[in-house]
């Protein structure tokens, strides 16, 4: 027989390319190595693609590989328009499909079909604790910053549900254009807004931008950020004198503990830059598939993800991890607060733990989600 | 290597034969043209022209329609795709030389399609030539506003909303202006009325006055009878005839022949 | 507080002077196209590529030789001209004399390699680049707090706007170029050395860009993709100020900061749009843009 | 000389006979930011004749031109076809009622042969111009006629040919064959013969000669012989406004004419 | 018959051949779909582009116009797939009109400029209208039947979209030489001169935009049906960018051209990485084995070649040395 195939579908050089992209490849690479290289007495291969953030190239390549390559299981990346395109093809050719890089709730709601599994996390769980903690430490009134588009929106809106559910109130939010390099004057409307928090419901380059205009208009003097969905790469390219004092929520920080460090050291070797949570994710999802396949003793699609819905994962990623049966990943998220400048002692040394949220709080109750598979 | 022979029927005044006068003083040769071949992309146009402009002279280059003449001149200034052959313009040979190198030289071109530019307007049309190096006492600017007085009148209009003769005007006055000692007019007296015409034919008789050298390239064989010293008549790309203007009566009937006139 | 459409005062200046700010980078880079294009009849696609670098090459500055804001404000445009200058000798220049169109598309495919480049070396997440000491301090206006930076931004973006435009239309050297726009080889003719000409404007027009680039590095994130996105609001903003009037894009430039700004606070969801709509309103009644003329 | 005869008597009269002009304009004027081009221009030209305008450069001859085709909108005035008022209308309407211009350079599609050139004319006529389903065959139908209309200007050897390899003096005659194919009633040239070599000035003024049975014939032109040849009224402009108007002979006899326009007979350059 | 419209045909005969046969051949059906719906896109702005002599910039608003369109129609109002497909046709024609109206008043480079900027103001709506679900797209579009015939199997719909496809190139091609096809010709080649003979030439270059924007959107449209979602891609500048590429390589006003580039550019496009590793293979230079990651920068270096030495595409340089003076079509 032939090697076991794991394919890996993400942004190589698009916008989201420092995220996860080629990080990715070389972090799954790593839990193949890790794993010993076969499973079952096969091989273990990886093919790779890169969607450049066009969903129907990634449909297309998807059911490529699934239907002529003979691959196994496939990681998807980021950009969940693509994620969304290919979640079908999974169940059609009844392969495993782990989606890490992408955040999209959606992926395990509706459209969910027992073999997607989004496992690393979701956006829901990123507004949520964030709101719900930082609420907790004294930001009791809101004002957002929102990416006027369906996504920012969401965001918005997740954030909205637990800030007043937890006694807080919103006090207003500002709608900007996606790729607006200059939020300045947003700013201004969020400063007049007489807020404690301003939110900000962006992500990528926006929220960067945002972060540091809003050091630069002194909103930071008299209101906390808190961004809804931020990765370290964002801190890293704002840097530390604008970012500090942020709040943000990530499902792991590569200065977590000693076995993220470790880990981390070894990517850092390959990569010159240290993990973000989707490059570790990627590498947790790899090595997951790889145990159960090998528990299962096939790679049949279906009993892998049986074998996925059974297991507990804890690994370098994932604490406290079990599937739902939508396939969303639950496991324990953490409130970060950036580091000062002084705080930090080394490159990429940028958050302090300010609190760890168990998994079923942080993704909240099935019904939210409406996968018929949760009953 | 002789040049290209020319057509049967010339017949040369041999003293000024360009085929075996070499000039004695660089300066008293204003334009020496030896076996120009010159090609529109594929088109070969020109297939060994041979003429000569002693200073202070006017010539005129006669033709039917696509003879060769307009070429002549642009081969001049480098604005053909390709030429071969030699071009002295006082005695220093161009052909090989940058195309703004040849204006520098003294030479003041005016284009067949006038060349007006519409962004510019009439009087920023009239200043935009540079002043040559070692000019020309040329014609003055309010010598050319009185030779052409709807210039001075429309200065401030775009270029291009001149009329049609306007701008005609206005292509010969740049030229002039320049201090360019040697002029290769083309069809200037097109589009013009008949008194505008014979003002700028007094005109070109005063520059000659001054030591101007002049080529012309005409379809309007009256117009130069009066001015030129010299004529040379073109057929598909070759000169096929010289004469000067004191035979003039002579070759009524080749001139016939040739031009139809 | 007084109010107008519902917005404090206070507020409303605010915006308006923040959208002066805008407008003053959206002048600067659609007179550095105006310059191209009013004088070259090219459209130069590559003009956001070129913004992008000018940032970039000021933050590789600071980042690998330690060169303080100032010396790359000075350098980072020269780098930048250099390297539209050799664009335009390499490349643009074999197409002199087709149509425009392929310009357009040279420079298009042109924008996708160098930002390509870019992005292989530099990644995407882009990088922070801080405003000089100098200018690191803050503006109290009373009704805002304003970065002292930006105010140097938008009076060194007035001041190269005004001084280009008086190059162009009050010099000869403007009246040579846009008639060797008409027709360069009768230009030649007269015995001017056109080509050099119009590889320094390309040079000048990049450059422009380029300073725009630097400038702008110390507000927003310097990331390889920093400009593709807001060269289609400039190519609006030319369309809208006539396309190659210098004039006319300085003002609309200015003008449309403005409006954004405006449409900011009336109805935020047509600020991404309000320029194109604009430019659809100009166009339905001056088919040549504002400052244009009917060719 | 077979001008001369032809002139004045049968079709002169024929033009007045048939009463109101073909093409009438009232007072035109035209201002361009302020300079008036044309002023209070009144012009009549008689059915069946070939009128010229003539005029020192910058007279406003072509602005008139213009005017009256209607590429120019008036800033006073109006105009008349066949005592219809056409002030306001577009050119494309203009020349749909039968008043065709052409342009002072040539006007041709280069990189379509000659047969095409004169079909994209009859196809309109033809109610052949937007049906963009029928097959390039359902032009074929045309090809007799504008076969016809090349072989009036002597062309139609050339008929597959593109227009761009001719030779200038033929682009002028196929110039004219288009304009001949829409039927017009009404032909304005301007300066026709602007940049012709002796011969084709005389084939293309015989050309227009011809052209102009059953047809009216407006034309501005500098050169005095075509004119004396073949026009049957001048009109002579100066600074936008109507200088002198008769017949060739009253005109260049009228000394202020001479002065503003020909000059010294002597050096009667252009006759 | 001359021998190059021989050649032309059997050419054309050739291409069709291996296209019905491709998916017994082992081609991948998705991808040859893909493949005609770029080539569609790339004939339909051809039809502008080519014979009217303006290029398009803005393209892009009326294939992801209509291909939303057509998802909104089939997913949320469980319209059915012919009807669906037409209305995006119809969407498309509308946004055409609009963009039109005031494109076809400018020339050149104005013409690009103006379309480009019309079209950011439908990707902005796109972006932000809540029906197209922002960067997760529309999804879950249901190919539903045609006729009774269902259209899940990709085989079934690989040959529907090849009977449009052909169907819609002959009648493109036709267009092309119809009596309207002449008049653009004429209007192309001296407008000033069309006018004066009568024609309203705003009118016929709006008429061939509204044609080239409909058959635009029927690519986009069934795009979305075979794909069976919408995403931000299929309306953003990029791809309107792609479409110029596809149809220079190809050979701008060409009517094989559009096909062939877009069968290269998108073929190139996926198997980048594959062609990568075969170079590196063969070379053992490392860095190709990232040219995968790279396919935006490599597009950008294919215009740049496209446009320096190779202007008229390969149809267009084979028409040029190997047939007629008239190397109008082919
Ligand atoms: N740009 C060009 N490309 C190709 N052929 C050209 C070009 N210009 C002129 N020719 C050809 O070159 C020949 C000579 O043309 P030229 O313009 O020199 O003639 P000419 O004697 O000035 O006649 P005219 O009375 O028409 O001005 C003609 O046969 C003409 O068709
Ligand atoms: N669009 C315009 N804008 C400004 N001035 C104009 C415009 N068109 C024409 N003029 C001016 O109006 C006057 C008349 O021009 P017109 O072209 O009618 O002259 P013309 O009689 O045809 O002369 P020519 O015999 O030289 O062709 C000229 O002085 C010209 O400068
Ligand atoms: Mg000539
Ligand atoms: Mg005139």
């Amino acid at each position: 027989k032939g090697p076991v195939k794991i394919g890996f579908i993400t942004d190589m050089s698009g916008v989201y390319s420092s995220l996860d992209g080629p990080g990715g490849t070389a972090a799954i690479k790593m839990a193949i190595h890790d794993f010993g290289g076969s499973v079952l007495g096969r091989k273990i291969e990886l093919v790779t693609f890169d969607h450049q953030s066009k969903a129907d190239l990634a449909a297309a390549k998807a059911k490529e590989f699934f239907s002529q390559d003979g691959v196994d299981m496939l990681i998807g990346g980021t950009n969940s328009g693509a994620m969304l395109a290919i979640e079908p093809l999974a169940a059609q050719y009844k392969k495993p499909f782990i989606v890490i890089g992408a955040g999209a709730s959606t992926i395990v709601g509706k459209q969910c079909n027992g073999y997607t599994s989004l496992y690393a996390y979701n956006t829901t769980a990123l507004a949520r604790v964030t709101a719900g903690a930082v609420i907790k430490h004294g930001g009791r009134s809101w004002y957002f910053l929102t990416a006027d588009y369906a996504f920012g929106k969401a965001l918005e809106v997740d954030a909205t549900k637990v800030v007043e559910a937890d006694g807080g109130k919103v006090l207003g939010h500002v709608m900007a254009p996606l790729g607006a390099s200059n939020f300045s004057s947003y700013m201004l409307q969020a400063q007049a807004s007489g807020a404690d928090v301003l939110a900000l419901a962006n992500a990528g380059g926006d929220a960067a931008n945002s972060i540091k205009q809003a050091t630069q208009f002194g909103v930071t003097k008299k209101m906390k950020l808190a961004g809804l969905l931020l990765f370290i790469t964002d801190i890293h390219s704002v840097g530390l004198p604008a970012a500090q004092g942020l709040y943000l929520t990530a499902p792991w920080y590569w200065n977590l503990n000693a076995e993220s460090r470790a880990w981390s050291k070894r990517f850092y070797a390959q990569m010159n830059a240290m993990p973000s949570f989707s490059q570790a994710g990627d590498y947790s999802a790899a090595l997951s598939y790889l145990k159960a396949v090998k528990a299962a003793g096939t790679t049949d699609g279906a009993k892998v993800m049986a074998e996925l819905h059974k297991m507990k994962v804890n690994d370098m990623f994932i604490h406290n991890g079990s599937m739902r049966p939508s396939g969303l990943m639950i496991h324990d998220m953490y409130l970060m607060q950036v580091k000062t400048p002084a705080e930090s002692k080394e490159p990429w040394d940028y958050y302090n733990v300010v609190q760890t949220v168990p998994g079923n709080e942080a993704f909240g109750p099935a019904a939210a989600y409406g996968c018929p598979l949760d009953k | 290597m002789s040049p290209t022979p020319v057509h049967d029927a010339v017949v040369r005044a041999p003293g000024i034969d360009p085929g075996h006068h070499s000039p004695a003083s660089v300066e008293a040769v204003a334009l020496h043209i030896r076996d120009l071949h010159a090609w529109y992309g594929d088109s070969h146009v020109l297939h060994g022209v041979n003429l000569t402009i002693k200073s202070g002279e006017t010539i005129c280059l006669l033709g039917r329609n696509g003879a060769g003449r307009t070429t002549t001149l642009r081969a001049v200034m480098g604005l053909t795709s390709a030429r071969t052959g030699s071009i002295s313009v006082f005695g220093k040979e161009v052909i090989g030389l940058p195309r703004h190198h040849v204006a520098r030289l003294g030479v003041g071109y005016c284009p067949e399609e006038r060349g007006i530019f519409a962004s510019l307007t009439t009087q920023e049309n009239f200043l935009l030539p540079p002043d040559v190096p070692a000019r020309f006492e040329g014609l003055s600017i309010d010598e050319i506003h009185e030779l052409f007085p709807n210039l001075k009148e429309r200065a401030r209009s775009p270029g291009t909303r001149l009329s049609g003769g306007e701008q005609q005007m206005l292509a010969v006055a740049r030229i002039f202006r320049t201090g360019a000692r040697l002029l290769l007019l083309d069809e200037i007296s097109e589009g013009l009325a008949p008194v505008i015409v014979q003002a700028l034919g007094r005109a070109i008789k005063e520059l000659k006055k001054r030591g101007f050298s002049v080529l012309l390239a005409e379809q309007n064989f009256r117009f130069s009878a009066n001015l030129a010293d010299r004529f040379y008549v073109m057929e598909r790309g070759k000169i096929v005839l010289e004469i000067d203007r004191s035979e003039l009566s002579d070759k009524q009937a080749e001139l016939k022949e040739l031009l139809g006139v | 507080m007084t109010e107008i459409f519902g917005v404090p005062v206070s507020l409303l200046l605010g915006q308006l002077l923040l959208g002066l700010l805008n407008g003053t980078t959206y002048a600067m880079l659609s007179l550095g196209l105006a310059v191209i294009f009013g004088l070259m009849d090219e459209v130069n696609f590559a003009h956001g590529a070129f913004f992008m670098m000018g940032a970039m090459f000021a933050w590789m500055g600071g980042q690998y030789f330690h060169l303080s804001f100032w010396w790359m404000l000075l350098l980072a445009p020269l780098l930048v001209g250099l390297v539209g200058l050799l664009v335009e000798r390499l490349m643009l220049r074999r197409l002199r004399g087709m149509d425009p169109i392929y310009g357009l598309l040279l420079t298009f495919g042109l924008a996708l390699l160098i930002e390509g480049l870019f992005r292989t070396f530099f990644g995407v997440s882009g990088s922070p680049y801080n405003p000089p000491e100098l200018l690191s301090g803050v503006l109290n206006l009373g009704f805002m707090y304003l970065p002292l930076y930006y105010v140097f931004a938008m009076v060194a973006s007035v001041v190269v706007c005004f001084g280009t435009w008086l190059l162009i239309e009050r010099t000869k050297l403007g009246s040579y170029l846009r008639a060797g726009t008409e027709n360069p080889s009768l230009v030649q003719a007269f015995g001017i050395n056109f080509p050099l000409l119009v590889m320094l404007t390309f040079a000048f027009g990049s450059a422009l860009a380029g300073l725009a680039g630097v400038l702008s590095a110390p507000i927003v994130q310097v990331s390889p993709l920093m400009g593709s996105n807001l060269i289609i609001v400039v190519f609006a903003i030319v369309v809208i100020g006539g396309m190659g009037s210098v004039m006319g894009a300085i003002v609309s430039g200015l003008a449309l900061g403005v409006i954004e700004a405006l449409a900011k606070v009336v109805y935020a969801p047509i600020s991404s749009t309000v320029v194109f709509i604009l430019m659809a309103v100009v166009l339905t009644v001056r088919p040549a843009g504002l400052f244009g003329k009917e060719k | 000389m077979i001008a001369s005869q032809k002139s004045s008597h049968t079709k002169a009269s024929h033009g007045s006979g048939a009463g109101a002009p073909i093409l009438r304009a009232h007072k035109l004027g035209k201002k361009f930011s302020g300079f008036a081009a044309v002023e209070g221009v009144d012009l009549g030209v008689a059915e069946g004749s070939i009128h010229a305008l003539v005029g020192p450069n910058g007279a406003g001859k072509t602005t008139c031109f213009n005017l009256l085709s209607k590429f120019l909108e008036p800033s006073a005035g109006d105009i008349f076809f066949r005592e219809r008022n056409i002030t306001r209308m577009r050119p494309a309407d203009v020349a749909r009622l039968g008043m065709v211009r052409s342009f002072q350079i040539s006007a041709t599609f280069p990189q379509m042969t000659l047969l095409e050139n004169v079909r994209v004319v009859l196809q309109r006529a033809a109610g052949l111009a937007h049906q963009f389903w029928m097959p390039a065959r359902a032009l074929t139908r045309l090809d007799q006629e504008a076969l016809r209309f090349l072989d009036m200007v002597g062309l139609s050897g050339q008929a597959g040919q593109l227009a761009s390899s001719l030779p200038y003096g033929h682009k002028r005659a196929l110039e004219l064959a288009t304009t001949l194919a829409m039927d017009p009633q009404l032909l304005l040239l301007d300066e026709p013969t602007q940049g012709l070599g002796h011969e084709d000035v005389e084939q293309v003024t015989e050309l227009i000669r011809r052209v102009a049975q059953g047809r009216t014939v407006l034309m501005v032109e500098h050169n005095m012989s075509v004119i004396s040849k073949i026009c049957d009224r001048v009109t002579v402009m100066q600074r936008g406004q109507v200088l002198a108007e008769g017949s060739y002979d009253e005109v260049s006899r009228n000394p202020e004419v001479i002065t503003a326009y020909m000059g010294d007979a002597e050096e009667g350059i252009h006759a | 018959m001359s021998w190059r419209s021989k050649a032309q045909l059997s050419t054309m005969w050739l291409i069709l051949l291996l296209a019905v046969a491709a998916p017994w051949l082992g081609m991948y059906p998705v991808l040859g779909m893909r493949i005609m719906s770029f080539a569609l896109f790339a004939c339909a702005f051809n039809l502008m582009a080519g014979y009217t002599g303006l290029i398009s910039f803005g393209h892009a608003a009326l294939f992801g116009g209509a291909g939303y369109v057509t998802g909104l129609a089939l997913t949320s109002w469980g319209w059915p797939t012919p009807a669906g497909i037409m209305f995006g046709v119809f969407v498309a024609l509308v946004i055409g009109l609009a963009m039109g109206v005031l494109a076809v008043r400018r020339y050149g480079i104005y013409f690009s400029m103006v379309t480009l900027a019309l079209a950011q103001i439908v990707y902005f709506y796109c972006l932000q209208a809540d029906f197209t679900g922002g960067e997760d797209g529309l999804q879950g579009i249901p190919r539903g039947t045609l006729f009774g015939l269902s259209l899940q199997s990709d085989r079934v719909m690989y040959y529907v979209m090849l009977v449009v496809f052909v169907a819609s190139w002959w009648f493109i091609r036709r267009i092309v030489r119809s009596p309207f096809g002449q008049i653009l010709q004429a209007v192309r080649e001296n407008e000033p001169r069309a006018i004066s003979l009568g024609y309203r030439v705003n009118r016929y270059k709006l008429g061939m935009f509204l044609l080239s924007a409909g058959f635009a959107g029927l690519a986009g449209a069934m795009k979305a049906v075979i794909m069976g979602f919408e995403t931000l891609t299929d309306v953003h500048w990029s791809t309107s960018g792609m479409v110029i590429l596809l149809t220079l390589v190809g050979g701008l006003g060409t009517d094989l051209g559009p096909i062939l580039g877009a069968v290269i550019i998108t073929v190139l496009e996926e198997k980048m990485g594959a062609i990568g590793h075969f170079l590196e293979h063969i070379t053992g230079v490392h860095w190709f084995a990232s040219l995968n990651d790279n396919v935006s920068m490599i597009n950008g270096a294919i215009f740049v070649l496209c446009v320096l030495l190779f202007r008229r595409g390969i149809v267009g340089t084979f028409n040029a040395r190997w047939g007629g003076a008239r190397a109008a079509s082919g």
